[in-house]
């Protein structure tokens, strides 16, 4: 799939918003979905690089994606210009499941480029029935990346900034954990970010009546199945599975974090 | 143009054109349905299938290298039993060749494989691969062992009918005397090669990469050395080749077929362009007739003449 | 930062840092000197010589591949004599470690070639090339045959007190059973490793692109293949190793040393970029201090210890 | 060296003529020397491209190129567009010897992108003392590089198309026999080009006095005498010599062309 860079914008330093539009439309997309980015017509660096969809238009005429620069494949996709072609295939994976009906409540939590999934979930086509109460963390202020998207789709938005330059000071999980202990009761909660992150809210969780859906960031060659290089260990089994194609997203009592 | 005749017989199994998809790189076939037609292409290899189902190794099982990539996938697999009942039924109605890769951890599980896959109708090919641990012997590899690599294919012989094709291993001083043994002991073709074995080091963790240390390289990076040891095999046996490594482009195929190979493997860029096959199945023709050729046959080893 | 040790005792050889120049990439060293002083860096190694100066290959001698380049040089050299009145000369200035990379067409004169080159004052130590014809054995590489290449490794070492390194090529079965009969006879150090034999096809031509057929396979895309076998050659050997294969960037100089390299050797990435010896030699104290690294000597197999 | 693009026309169907201004003025640039580019920041393609230089500012601000896109190299480089970067290292090699004195006169031979090294050549300040008729090329009118450039520093400038839609009908040595025959005795030939047009030229001053430089177009991996890939024969001797440093111009009497 051929895609046109329709924007590029620093949204935070060492983070970049890409507007990219296929030439052919996307077909229906689910939050938490992903897509593999050649990275440039050549042989080195060679792997496409996976990357969440964040937020798209419900035609499929444009899609964004939060990209964090950590290596040389990040830091070439955060150099592309309007007017730029890039080579992108998917939608993959599973992605996140349906989120609680009316009745219940959904909670989002959000570290670093882990924004991305909830942008698209959080636009007004497509976001849940139910309450949603957002946590997004961040170093400082600064990082809060897609704040105001975010916050303009959740019911209730709380922030937790390391230095306490934005919302409360200290990590989102522990934001979490005050909530809890406040006795809000959520029916699921969807987490995307570092992995500490994952497994402090695995444990902040533990006894009580809560689904968890974490979305993994495995190393992947394919994105489709075909390497089996992704794969995470069930908790249940002694067997793997492909993130690519049973998740990214799963329910954290199946897998090992 | 449409004149260039692609087909290729390859030890009695008819391929409509010269591109098949390696094993490990293309599942059970079926999850490339999703991009195309599985019947435009000339065929593909299952992933390695053993007796039983293997859940393979720890992660990270892969890490990219420059112009190739390192995996240490541990031959994962859903085992035989679980490939004929979920897989193979479903390839019923594609019109396309399915060759089987597999392999044992003793001699005896190899031959057991052969005689199970003997009886499948829809194989049309099965492809030892010997590039893994031999428990026997202390987990070296099969495929490093002379005498070993010649027991295997000649019990495997005796054990079926359908075109038995040897996948050798790049990592030995001279491949040629691994062909050798092969045709010797029955085999009808060979495929080369399996991945090179290469490492990484996670430097801020002072450690491999890799969960498993060592992993098979493979990718573009591996073409200069998979198309020289096609080119040696050629002079040093008469069975057909499959050329396997770093094929990316139709030039590519061209070069491993007038190396010596009568078809080709495409492994780890289906990664990187899943549509990769169907691509090089139209882009043949047009190159082929650039070059004047008319068929795939008339220039396999063509560049073995002068 | 300044405080990070680079210094290096390779096999009783001083080097001030462990980023030297490879044979066959370097010259005889004053090349370079259009780009950078010659004391900046560790060392550097030159084209292989030998007792007589050869012609070398009829071109083609040389193709791009994948993250790599094929060349078959065909050992091109002044020979020992010329390298002596003409180039060691100038090189007496020049404050770093000067290693002659030298080879033989016979066992005989490999051993004349370590008996002249123990009386050069400005040469720090000597590297074996073994990874060329062995005339007497019809042509076939002396870096593949286990006895040969004891014996070559034996004899010199009687010929000479200089520093003894043995080149090992990469393209044989076990490297490590090479690796350990140049520690059991004698050798002071290893260099790891020569090229990757490869070959490419000029479809326009249908014949190989190189002149000479085959090529050795050198630059990025050999890199992993060589990690592999440094680390191999660590667990099998106490004699210091030169890590040797598509070196580019400082963190590869790190993942060499924790494999088990004491120092390493830069060929290819010359030709691409002729600043990288400095480049190197700046961008290294900068990473190991990131990485909390005091010294090149401590990490020294740094990824063995689990 | 770091350049930047100031620069890229396409001249004709497949060629372009690059201007770069590097960061640190170029010292004195001999024509006929050559440049070496890395195509990108990448290990594929891994090897640098040697190019002539085809003209340049006296004061070294400024040099061009006429690239021909022969394959994915020169296609890169000739996709660049203003305000790109390129890794540049050079210039190398001998260049062109002194032309005749001003009693002498040269003839300057060129197809293709071999006019490079004579934009240089014949610009003003360089322009050789003596006479200079310069023979030009192409399959039609269209391929006549840099004729402008070049006819405005010739004493006599004679084009050669293959289709007669310039100049005389033909190649561009049937021109050089025509003027041979006629009488014209040059001092000196250079020439660069196609390696059938140097042996056309061989052949035709073969037995006269004249001395005939060709400029060859050899492989090359460093461009600079260390790998040893680029050397060419001898005539005299059984040895060869790097193309990059002894040449790229030889005295066509030496060497086997
Ligand atoms: C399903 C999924 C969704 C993702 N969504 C996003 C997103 O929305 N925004 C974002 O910034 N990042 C996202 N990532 C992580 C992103 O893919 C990596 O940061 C990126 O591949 C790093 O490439 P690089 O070349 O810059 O780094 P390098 O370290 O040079 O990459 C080398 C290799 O390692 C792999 N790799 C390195 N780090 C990671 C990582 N953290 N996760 C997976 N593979 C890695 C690369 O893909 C490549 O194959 C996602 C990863 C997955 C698996
Ligand atoms: C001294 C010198 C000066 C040159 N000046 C010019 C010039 O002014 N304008 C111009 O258009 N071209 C010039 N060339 C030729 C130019 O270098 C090649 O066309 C170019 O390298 C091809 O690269 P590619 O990636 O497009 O082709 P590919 O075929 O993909 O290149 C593959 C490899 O082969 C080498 N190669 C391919 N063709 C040639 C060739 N004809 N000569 C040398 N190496 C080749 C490449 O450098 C590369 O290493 C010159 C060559 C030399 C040696
Ligand atoms: C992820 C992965 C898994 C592989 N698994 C197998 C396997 O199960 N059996 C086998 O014979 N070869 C396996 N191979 C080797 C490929 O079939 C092929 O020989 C090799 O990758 C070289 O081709 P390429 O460079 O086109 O990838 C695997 C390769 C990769 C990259
Ligand atoms: C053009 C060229 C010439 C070489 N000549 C020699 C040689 O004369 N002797 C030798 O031992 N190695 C020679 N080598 C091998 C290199 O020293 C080095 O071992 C190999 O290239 C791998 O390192 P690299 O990937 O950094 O280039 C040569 C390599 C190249 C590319
Ligand atoms: S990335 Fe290949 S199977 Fe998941
Ligand atoms: S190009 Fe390397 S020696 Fe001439």
């Amino acid at each position: 799939m051929n895609c046109k860079v329709l924007e590029n914008r620093t949204i935070a330093r060492g983070f970049n918003h890409l507007s990219l539009a296929p030439d052919k439309p996307l077909g229906p997309i689910i939050p938490g979905q992903f897509v593999m980015i050649r990275v440039r017509e050549s042989m080195d660096p060679l792997l496409r690089r996976p990357m969440s969809v964040a937020g798209f238009k419900p035609d499929g005429s444009s899609f964004g994606l939060v990209i964090q620069r950590i290596g040389r494949g990040t830091e070439i996709l955060a150099s592309l210009a309007a007017g730029d072609r890039v080579d992108v295939i998917g939608p993959f994976g599973a992605g996140f499941p349906e989120p609680p009906g009316a009745a219940g409540e959904l909670w989002i939590v959000a570290g670093g480029s882990g924004v991305a999934p909830f942008v698209g979930m959080l636009q007004p086509a497509t976001r849940p029935v139910c309450r949603t109460r957002v946590f997004l963390g961040a170093r400082n202020s600064g990082f809060l990346l897609c704040a105001d998207h975010l916050s303009d789709g959740a019911d209730v938005f709380l922030t937790a900034t390391e230095d306490g330059s934005a919302g409360v000071k200290g990590v989102v999980t522990d934001l979490v954990e005050r909530e809890l202990a406040n006795g809000y009761a959520p029916a699921m909660i969807f987490a995307c970010g570092p992995a500490p992150m994952m497994r402090a809210l695995e444990k902040s969780v533990s006894g009580r009546d809560v689904r968890l859906c974490v979305s993994l960031e495995n190393r992947m060659a394919c994105g489709f199945g075909a390497c089996l290089g992704c794969v995470t260990k069930l908790k249940t089994e002694q067997r793997y599975v492909a993130v690519c194609r049973k998740g990214p997203v799963f329910d954290a009592s199946t897998i090992q974090i | 143009m449409s004149e260039v005749d692609l087909r290729v017989n390859f030890a009695g199994i008819s391929l409509k054109n010269p591109i098949v998809g390696a094993s490990g790189t293309f599942g059970y076939g079926k999850l490339y349905e999703q991009f195309y037609d599985l019947s435009i292409i000339g065929g593909f290899v299952t992933k390695g299938l053993s007796l039983k189902p293997r859940p393979g190794n720890p992660i990270p099982r892969i890490c990219e290298t420059p112009a190739g990539m390192l995996n240490a996938i541990g031959l994962q697999n859903i085992g035989l039993e679980k490939f004929i009942n979920r897989k193979l039924a479903g390839l019923e109605s594609v019109d396309t060749a399915v060759i089987v890769n597999f392999f044992g951890e003793t001699v005896d599980e190899y031959v057991q494989m052969a005689v199970k896959l003997d009886k499948l109708d829809g194989v049309s090919g099965l492809e030892i691969n010997i590039s893994c641990p031999n428990v026997t012997k202390g987990g070296a590899s099969f495929g490093t062992d002379i005498d070993t690599t010649g027991e295997v294919v000649s019990l495997c012989r005796e054990a079926t009918s359908k075109p038995l094709i040897v996948k050798l291993s790049p990592n030995v001083t001279d491949i040629t005397r691994f062909a050798r043994v092969c045709q010797d002991n029955g085999a009808d073709g060979l495929s080369v090669i399996n991945t090179l074995t290469g490492t990484a080091i996670d430097i801020a963790a002072r450690k491999p990469v890799l969960a498993n240390i060592t992993g098979g390289l493979s990718g573009p990076a591996i073409k200069p050395v998979a198309l020289r040891m096609v080119y040696e095999c050629y002079r040093a046996v008469s069975i057909p080749i499959f050329g396997i490594g770093g094929i990316s482009f139709a030039r590519d195929v061209v070069e491993f077929i007038m190396a010596g190979a009568s078809a080709v493997q495409v492994g780890t860029m289906n990664f990187v362009n899943p549509h990769i096959l169907p691509e090089l199945v139209s882009d043949l023709p047009e190159l082929l007739a650039s070059l004047k050729v008319n068929s795939v046959k008339e220039i396999v080893g063509a560049a073995h003449h002068d």
